[in-house]
């Protein structure tokens, strides 16, 4: 389709101010702007097509665009910002479903005007694949997150080998849509489409459905490439410019942070998604309840800090976001300074279920991002702090990843060196680890190390109740 | 041909420019990066609004209507909420210098 | 038109791209960088091989090749002497890591 | 012209290349693999062109690339380090040459087949006049830093006036060009871009002469800019994807490295290129000389190093380079650093004459770059710091650039605070200020500084002699 000359400088610029709005999104301060320019930018790309578009449609464009904005603005008002991985999966589900229907209609238009080529012979049933993938296996990624269905690893029988044959199955079916109806002459090219799209949905399911929940931010980062993907496939379809310059740079962005996550858990990305090995991660840990902890009330650990700190350092996790402890934090910190303790936060790369996601939650409750310090810069810190606080999480600050003579999922990943602290103080509910599964000996350092045995946002708030009355 | 080919040009220089753009966002706002992104590719709903719009089949006009659903969806979402996490990401009043190192 | 258009788009994205790029380069390496662009504009070389492909007159055929010959100045001193600037930028024998700040 | 699809991939895997290879140019372990890498992408891409020509003329191609390269090859082995910023100056020049010359017969080609268009018929005028300016002011930049010719400032009375009437000039005989000869009817299309190029020269010329030498850095890096847009803009004339990939990259590099120094000069660049007012910053040292200064000879400064100093920094600055000293420096940190001294570098991003060209001469002499600290590394470094060592530099060092009363042409430039250092040492020969003409009052602090008044060299020699001695 030719585009005129308007539309198509509509769309430059649209692509234009996405690079800028992205480009924005480097610096807290700008962030904001950023994304507002990226709407913005959203706004010229979809004015200008109603310019490309034949006038009747309008109603019925209309009609769909309200309604979705409408879900669009509710869910995304009322959502809570420890749900954020699951939000982010069901957009980007519906996203690969948009693709994947698109690219289906394409298809019909295309093979009634005969004008299929090789181009959008091959690209179209890709399209529909990893759209509906995309669809599927975010769908499941929210139920689990959201803990609806498919919780924890989900496996049966010879399940590699069903998607293989599932896959082959895809395979046969698209090349039967391009050859038109060859290979299987009771199919019509444009039901074989059709019977992609259902195939490619089970597969969606069948792929995601192994993989651990605590996985999932990772799956969804890479199902966000994929959709990216898809929307710059069907640009090549539609030979629409913006789509596949848009579409391109997200899944760039998707593949990267993809692998700065399975990075950063120190696991290659194929045997996340091939192997459903996160899953058994929780079990392996092992009986140790013999070795002695320091096991502490809140009043103790308030009075500790209230009489001898000076100097604090948070480390949040996981556990805090599964709590909702965010609110109490903030309580701690005013707390803490009210006394004239500095307070810092230490925040790992992969803290939590998402990157980044801990300095959501902490900016969330209104402590300053210039508090949260990431590893690099916040290391240094710990020595001369008198206490390092680490509520919910575990790995991130688990010396044993560094420790040669152990071979752990997390060897190798550089943790937060609370052990430099004069005190290490847990907030935790039990002493199992986290989800690498891996024990941590600084729980058993009863000279450094207090325990405090309790769900975060009550331990917490204990703690602030004792610091305030200290 | 010489249009796939163009295309496939522009494909290539946008992976790179992908790579470089995304690369220099900081962790602290990878969440709302990972949102941001995933409601520019929302801009499928352009496809959808083409392809809606080409004449068909009722079956072919409900696809393409649940297709513009979903981009909208997407589209309107993901910009909210990532608007709703940055708003979060208020300036410090008292700006300290935060000290390297 | 289309195909103006088309080239304008990979314009834009090139100049976003150039940005980009360069602007992550340290300054410890900015004279190098300034001398190895220096030399990627030489492929200019490349319209000028074109260029005197082209059936002509004498003159045109001389300036044809004036620019080849400047064009290949360009690209070849060009990337010869940014290697010999980057071939004393040796990695140091005892590895001192650099304290931050 | 049609590309066909194999030279068209071909291109595209040279403007891969390219980017790849820019992008291995941020650090100094990768970027000489880069350099290679670009330079591969660059035989790529002439090769590749190789099969879109005829075959006939492969006999002159190659006759003239091959004289290109021995000239190219020569050059580029003999040049010394030190005159890094006029051999860029050389090599952009006739890459801007180039640019013009085959935009001019280009033009040729296309009006003989009457197939001159709108695109070509405006751009094709104005990369001969890009490249044409590009070509002389290279020239004329060259021969100012090689001391050629056009020293100084070189200026006429009514120079503006005449630049603006040359440049009316050029844009009615480009008109004429594209309107076939309507305006001036007794010169030929032809013609006409014959004559714009010619007066594009003499206009190259003009701009330049009037600026100081010590700005040609920024007017080379401003040209560089201009030749790659010239090259850009061939490619649209030529329907080449890589030459305007190619021409942008190195447009938008230019660009940023011009903004960068004209940035950390602290004046904006319309003032650098249409006032010439930097020929008469070096007059604007006022006669200061009654102030008592701290003079002291190489022994005495060899004495205090080798007696007190535990750490040294070293700033280094133009008058190095001038003066040739970079081996006589790498003799001292020896020195020193035999006597148990540690010695860093401070190195400023605008010391020297070029962007980074004091990294390259201390390198070039063998000292690791992992001891050339920049800006904001080294200057916490100066409080423990037993002395500054400055050669050859002012502006850089100067305190006045961040004194709030005064107005001078580097207020607000960030400098090297050697002030914190325990004993300040400059080595120059005077006390006359550098490039931009501000006094600097570290000199006359006679309890701090000493002021070895030498030539960079002999000063250097003098001082290790006494520093291997004392
Ligand atoms: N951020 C990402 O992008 C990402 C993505 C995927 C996976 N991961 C992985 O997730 C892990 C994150 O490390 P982390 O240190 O934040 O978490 P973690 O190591 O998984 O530890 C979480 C801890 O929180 C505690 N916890 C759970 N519910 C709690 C509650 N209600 N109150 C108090 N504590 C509670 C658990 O101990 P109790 O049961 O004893 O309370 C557990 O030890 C890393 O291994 C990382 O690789 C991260
Ligand atoms: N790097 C860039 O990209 C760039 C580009 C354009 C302009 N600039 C400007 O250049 C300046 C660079 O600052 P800088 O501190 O390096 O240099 P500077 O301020 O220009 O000072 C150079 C000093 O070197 C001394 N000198 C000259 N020849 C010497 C010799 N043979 N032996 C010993 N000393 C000698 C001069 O003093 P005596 O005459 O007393 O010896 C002069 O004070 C800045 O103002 C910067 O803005 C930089």
């Amino acid at each position: 389709m030719e585009t005129g000359v308007a539309p198509f400088l509509a769309y430059l610029l649209a692509a234009a101010l996405f690079i800028i709005g992205i480009r924005r999104l480097r610096t807290p301060e700008t962030a904001r702007s950023g994304n507002t320019i990226a709407a913005f930018g959203m706004t010229v790309a979809l004015i200008a097509t109603l310019f490309v578009i034949e006038f009747e449609s309008l109603l019925l464009i209309g009609a769909a665009v309200v309604l979705g904005s409408v879900v669009g603005i509710l869910t995304a008002q009322r959502v809570q910002m420890t749900a954020m991985p699951q939000m982010v999966a069901a957009y980007n589900g519906v996203g690969g479903g948009a693709a994947a229907l698109i690219a289906l209609s394409e298809f019909y238009h295309l093979s009634e005007e005969g004008s299929l080529g090789v181009v959008a012979g091959t690209t179209i049933p890709l399209t529909v694949l990893v759209g509906s993938v995309s669809f599927m296996g975010s769908v499941v990624a929210f139920s689990k997150l959201q803990e609806l269905a498919f919780t924890g690893s989900v496996t049966f029988p010879l399940q590699q080998v069903v998607n293989a044959v599932l896959f082959l199955g895809i395979l046969v079916l698209a090349a039967n849509a391009f050859l038109e109806g060859e290979i299987l002459p009771f199919l019509s090219p444009v039901a074989s489409v059709i019977a992609v799209l259902f195939a490619s949905l089970v597969l969606g399911v069948l792929l995601v459905i192994p993989i651990g929940g605590a996985d999932m931010p990772i799956v969804i980062s890479l199902l966000n490439a994929f959709t990216g993907l898809a929307a710059a496939a069907s640009g090549f379809v539609l030979e629409n410019y913006i789509l596949i310059i848009a579409g391109t740079i997200v899944g760039a962005s998707g593949t990267i942070l993809t692998r700065l996550m399975s990075g950063a858990l120190g696991r290659p990305l194929g045997k996340i998604i091939f192997a459903g090995i996160a899953a058994s991660g929780g079990s392996k840990q092992e009986e140790l309840g013999e070795r002695p902890v320091n096991d502490v009330s809140a009043s103790a650990v308030g009075e500790y800090l209230s009489d001898e700190a000076n100097k604090v350092i948070i480390v949040p996790g996981y556990g805090l976001a599964v709590a909702q402890a965010q609110s109490v934090m903030k309580d701690l910190v005013e707390a803490l300074e009210k006394g004239g303790t500095e307070v810092l936060f230490g925040i790992h790369p992969v803290a939590g279920r998402m990157p980044g996601h801990m300095n959501v939650l902490m900016t969330e409750v209104g402590i300053s991002y210039e508090k949260l310090l990431d590893l690099e810069d916040v290391n240094p810190e710990f020595e001369d702090a008198d206490a390092a606080i680490i509520v919910g999480a575990n790995d991130v600050v688990n010396p044993a990843a560094n420790d040669p003579e152990k071979d752990t999922p997390i060897s190798g990943m550089p943790v937060l060196e609370v052990g430099n602290a004069e005190r290490v103080i847990f907030i935790k509910r039990s002493l199992s680890p986290g989800f690498a599964g891996v024990d941590n000996p600084l729980f058993y350092d009863t000279d450094k190390t207090m325990m405090l045995f309790a769900d975060a946002k009550q331990g917490l708030e204990e703690v602030v109740e004792a610091v305030k009355n200290g | 041909m010489q249009e796939t080919l163009i295309q496939f040009a522009i494909f290539i220089m946008a992976g790179f420019l992908g790579f470089e753009l995304i690369s220099r966002v900081p962790n602290l706002l990878h969440t709302p990066l990972m949102s941001a992104t995933n409601a520019i590719h929302g801009i499928i709903l352009v496809g959808g609004m083409i392809t809606i719009a080409a004449d068909g089949p009722a079956w072919v006009k409900a696809v393409g209507f649940l297709a513009v659903f979903f981009g909208a969806l997407n589209v309107v979402g993901g910009f909210w909420v990532t608007n709703r996490m940055l708003s979060m990401f208020r300036p410090p009043k008292a700006r300290v210098k935060r000290r390297k190192g």
